[in-house]
């Protein structure tokens, strides 16, 4: 029962969109995790080359995807890996260290279809609750 | 192994809902919810007229679309992140 | 247990049991005005208890139990009893609510309409809340909105609100004549002071409202407004929930309502008047 | 006539008699009808339970307490499934409510736990049979329905251990804890790999070869175990009913520190009113664990009211102590009978491993900053 059916046009149309299959480490999914989950995203305690070392020199494009380098509108390559801590913060809606908020913003994204979501991690953490 | 027949989950089992550049996927044999990007909503819409191998899923979304990258290695992936979502069954 | 206190916030009903009594004393004079739970059966039960009997006395320290607990919760000082209890409430609806989807955001409300401002601890959610309260907003929360998946209204869970540190002084002189819990010092967040929500709080709390407006505040930036698009409205909700994913197909039911049919800012403040500028801004703009 | 009931035979009370349990403590008027079949000292405790007055002392609502000894038993869906239709007070009718839609949700997770386990798997090509409450809801048993699952517990083969673990890494499986001292612990002596959790839906998953420690001085018969076991639809197997009766058993008294006791005794309680108890005594001597089953069968009697063979009926010496140990629990949910607790966790420790080996462990985990709670 999909809301909206997409399948694709019959065989030999003319009008065919553009599709790209992506990148081999470009993830197309992201799974919304159980909340408070033991195994702590690897996100946490990784760290997170933009884009990642496949494709070192392509640049990043504004909702995230891989770009060849030079494109206009889209952004150069980190100069550095992020920390974990600072994606979580990204992912809760902070911003990457040394970018600006729209190059941020694009890494997000791309960060966002390389790994699996965490739910309810971040929301958790404000709940202040002192580790022992 | 090319021959490996990929099957999408029954229709009744998804609930898919597009949003802007994602879709959301609600799978409820597991209760769990996915968020998938092109080409994932085209390769489940293909997979839900019904099973095929890669090479056939790579000939129809050929077909079907203008692929700018038609490389199998990149479907392998794409169905390999499937598989692993539960989205998709390989057998 | 020795000491035995029954509140019902909104929807839910708890009962708090305490080897000391202090804690319970503090609980019944600040929810003095607070209903008991529906037929005397709470929600969930809270334990403030001593992990070992000589913690009683010596160097008193609260341990948190109950029906839903995390294992390597630290224990608090028994001065911060009013906390440990609020955080143990708090902890039994992060792992144990099941009936509304709930999301780690603050409410307020204005002619049946709500408005809700979700994100990272530290965001000003609850000073904003306080605030807006003081402008006649009605508070619906200031820790979790509670949305019914079966209707989409968000229902109110109004406990006491938690200022930190700068902001106390802030919403001191915004509410003159509010009720204040005691300051509670040296807390893993600094200082602490608990605002009692105002009469209005707690006589409409059970009357819900239609969410039309969702904010991802953010304190301490030069003044920026974003729009977000659905998707990423949803990927941070579910990170604002706790029990998102184990409400299943009636939790995707809820979330989807919501970020398809309410609109969704990024707002960046540098101070207080700044953000509430900007809120009843886009409010109008609604 | 007693002491007035107040521990966790209330809540046995209520499980074996929702229909006498709510007609003593619900408001409705028709409570005078019938001899509810609470005993008196049943009644007597749950009554002294009146709804609290203001702050000082502590006599909770019946229900309250009934729902916080349910919630710390891990029997809440199994409660609100027996006293569902039931009259009652409106909240607890409503707590009950949401218990049953959060235990549908539990229920459809372990499933497909079970299902993403099949899939992962299917290359090994080695019979793979769900143990507990996984079991329980696959086959559609009595001793499913509203059971709180939570790990997904499979027996598999001895010699497949290798691929089963091999195939469940490439599938997203990783290691709980990967410390060397356990890993080679488990793998030495245990009867099952060191847990692993799935990557993404963060649910864990025990692979066992036989159902008891290697180190047990009991050895049950694996091999007969798998052969006999049933297919499901699915091509994922279940054990042949006397096994799972077996198996319960041997948990709960064989290797278990009798944690969860109240549960895993209802698990054997639906199993015996459900398949009967035909040909369990001689399956039970098979495998060797004829004593444990047999005090199962009695206390599932004594708490639960299960129609077990007269013969089986004669009390050993033991069992009040068990009772009592399965019962400590009071109306806040909390533990009770520390030292009985302690004395069955020591034995349960002792039932698992040899003298010195039991030494060293207790050692190493003390060192490693283990301490019994």
């Amino acid at each position: 029962m999909s809301e909206q059916d997409e399948t694709p046009p019959a065989e030999g149309t003319t009008r065919r969109r553009a599709l790209m299959l992506g990148a081999v480490g470009a993830s197309a999914i992201v799974s919304i995790r159980p909340a408070l989950a033991q195994t702590n995203a690897s996100v946490i305690n990784c760290e997170i080359p933009v884009p990642d070392a496949g494709r070192a020199g392509s640049y990043i494009a504004a909702d995230g995807s891989v770009v060849p380098a030079g494109t206009p509108g889209a952004f150069p390559p980190a100069t550095f890996a992020f920390k974990g801590e600072d994606v979580k913060t990204a992912l809760g809606g902070g911003q990457l260290p040394g970018t600006t908020y729209e190059q941020s913003q694009a890494y997000v994204k791309y960060i966002r279809r390389l790994q699996s979501g965490t739910s309810g991690f971040t929301c958790f953490a404000s709940l202040q609750m002192p580790r022992g | 192994m090319a021959e490996r027949l990929f099957h999408a989950e029954p229709a009744e089992a998804l609930r898919i809902v597009p949003l802007d550049d994602f879709t959301l996927v609600f799978h409820r044999p597991s209760g769990l919810t996915h968020l998938v990007t092109a080409p994932a909503p085209e390769i489940l819409a293909i997979l839900a007229g019904g099973p095929r191998t890669r090479d056939a899923l790579l000939q129809r979304l050929a077909e079907a679309y203008d692929l700018a990258d038609p490389s199998p290695e990149a479907l392998d992936a794409r169905l390999a992140e499937l598989v692993a979502a539960g989205l998709v069954r390989a057998a | 247990m020795r000491h035995v206190f029954q509140v019902r916030i909104g929807p839910v009903g708890f009962r708090v049991g305490s080897d000391w009594r202090a804690p319970v004393a503090r609980l019944e004079d600040l929810y003095a005005a607070y209903p008991r739970p529906e037929d005397g059966i709470p929600d969930f039960t809270v334990r403030l208890f001593a992990a070992r009997p000589w913690r009683r006395w010596l160097r008193p320290s609260v341990t948190l139990g109950g029906d839903f607990v995390l294992p390597e919760a630290a224990p608090l000082p028994l001065s911060q009893g009013l906390l440990a209890a609020e955080m143990a409430m708090n902890l039994q609806m992060a792992l144990g609510q099941r009936r509304y989807l709930l999301l780690h955001a603050s409410t307020v409300e204005r002619d049946g309409r709500a408005l809700l401002m979700t994100g990272l601890s530290g965001a000003g959610k609850s000073t904003l809340a306080a605030l807006l309260a003081a402008r006649g907003w009605r508070l619906m929360g200031d820790e979790f909105a509670l949305v019914d998946p079966e209707t989409g209204r968000v229902h109110a869970f109004p406990r006491l609100v938690s200022l930190k540190n700068g902001a106390i002084p802030i919403v001191r002189a915004a509410l003159p004549d509010a009720r204040f819990g005691p300051l509670i010092a040296g807390t893993p967040k600094g200082d602490i002071r608990h605002l009692v929500p105002d009469a209005a709080a707690i006589a409409r709390m059970d009357q819900p409202a239609e969410p039309a407006l969702i904010l991802f505040p953010r304190f301490g930036f030069a003044p920026a407004r974003r729009p977000l698009g659905p998707s990423e409205v949803f990927v941070r909700l579910t990170q604002a929930s706790t029990n998102y994913v184990a409400l299943g197909e009636r939790g995707f039911d809820a979330l989807t309502r919501l970020v398809r049919e309410v609109p969704a800012r990024a707002i960046d403040y540098p101070d207080a008047e700044a953000a509430i500028a900007e809120v009843e801004a886009l409010w109008a703009g609604l | 006539m007693g002491r007035p009931v107040t521990d966790a035979m209330l809540l046995a009370a209520a499980l074996r008699d929702p229909a006498g349990f709510t007609e003593t403590f619900s408001p409705s008027p028709f409570r005078a009808f019938g001899a509810p079949s609470l005993s008196h000292r049943e009644r007597e405790g749950a009554r002294e339970a009146k709804p609290s007055g203001k702050g000082e002392g502590d006599n909770p609502n019946p229900w309250t307490t009934l729902l916080a000894m349910a919630r710390a038993e891990q029997l809440l869906g199994t409660l609100a499934i027996r006293l569902d239709g039931q009259p009652m007070p409106a909240a607890a009718a409503r707590i009950l409510a949401d218990a049953r839609i959060s235990i549908a949700g539990q229920r459809r997770a372990a499933l497909w736990e079970a299902e993403a386990a099949r899939r992962a798997l299917a290359g090994v090509g080695c019979p793979i049979v769900l143990l507990k409450g996984t079991a329980f809801a696959a086959a559609g048993l009595r001793a499913g329905e509203g059971r709180s699952i939570g790990d997904l517990d499979i027996l598999v083969p001895r010699g497949a251990l290798d691929a089963v673990e091999a195939a469940l890494l490439a599938a997203g499986w990783e290691w709980v804890k990967p410390d060397p001292y356990d890993d080679a612990y488990y793998r030495r002596w245990m009867h099952e790999l060191p847990p692993l959790i799935h990557r993404d839906r963060d649910r864990m998953i025990d692979v066992h070869h036989t159902i008891l420690p290697l180190t047990a001085r009991i050895t049950p018969d694996a091999g007969a175990l798998i052969a006999d076991s049933v297919a499901l639809p699915s091509g994922l197997r279940v054990l042949a009913p006397n096994d799972m009766i077996v198996h319960a058993a041997a948990h709960l008294f064989a290797d278990g520190d009798l944690a969860g006791g109240m549960r895993n005794l209802w698990d054997i309680h639906c199993l015996l009113e459900e398949f009967g108890a035909a040909g369990l005594a001689g399956r039970a001597r098979h495998h060797g664990l004829w004593p444990a089953v047999a005090r199962a069968a009695r206390l599932a009697h004594a708490l639960y009211g299960t129609a077990i063979p007269d013969d089986w009926r004669p009390r050993a010496a033991l069992d009040p102590l068990y009772r009592r140990r399965l019962a400590a629990r009071d109306g806040w949910g909390r533990p009770t009978r520390p030292l009985l607790r302690q004395a069955f966790y020591l034995r349960s420790h002792w039932l698992r491993m040899p003298p010195a080996m039991l030494a060293r462990h207790l050692w190493t985990k003390w060192r490693k900053g283990h301490r019994p709670t």
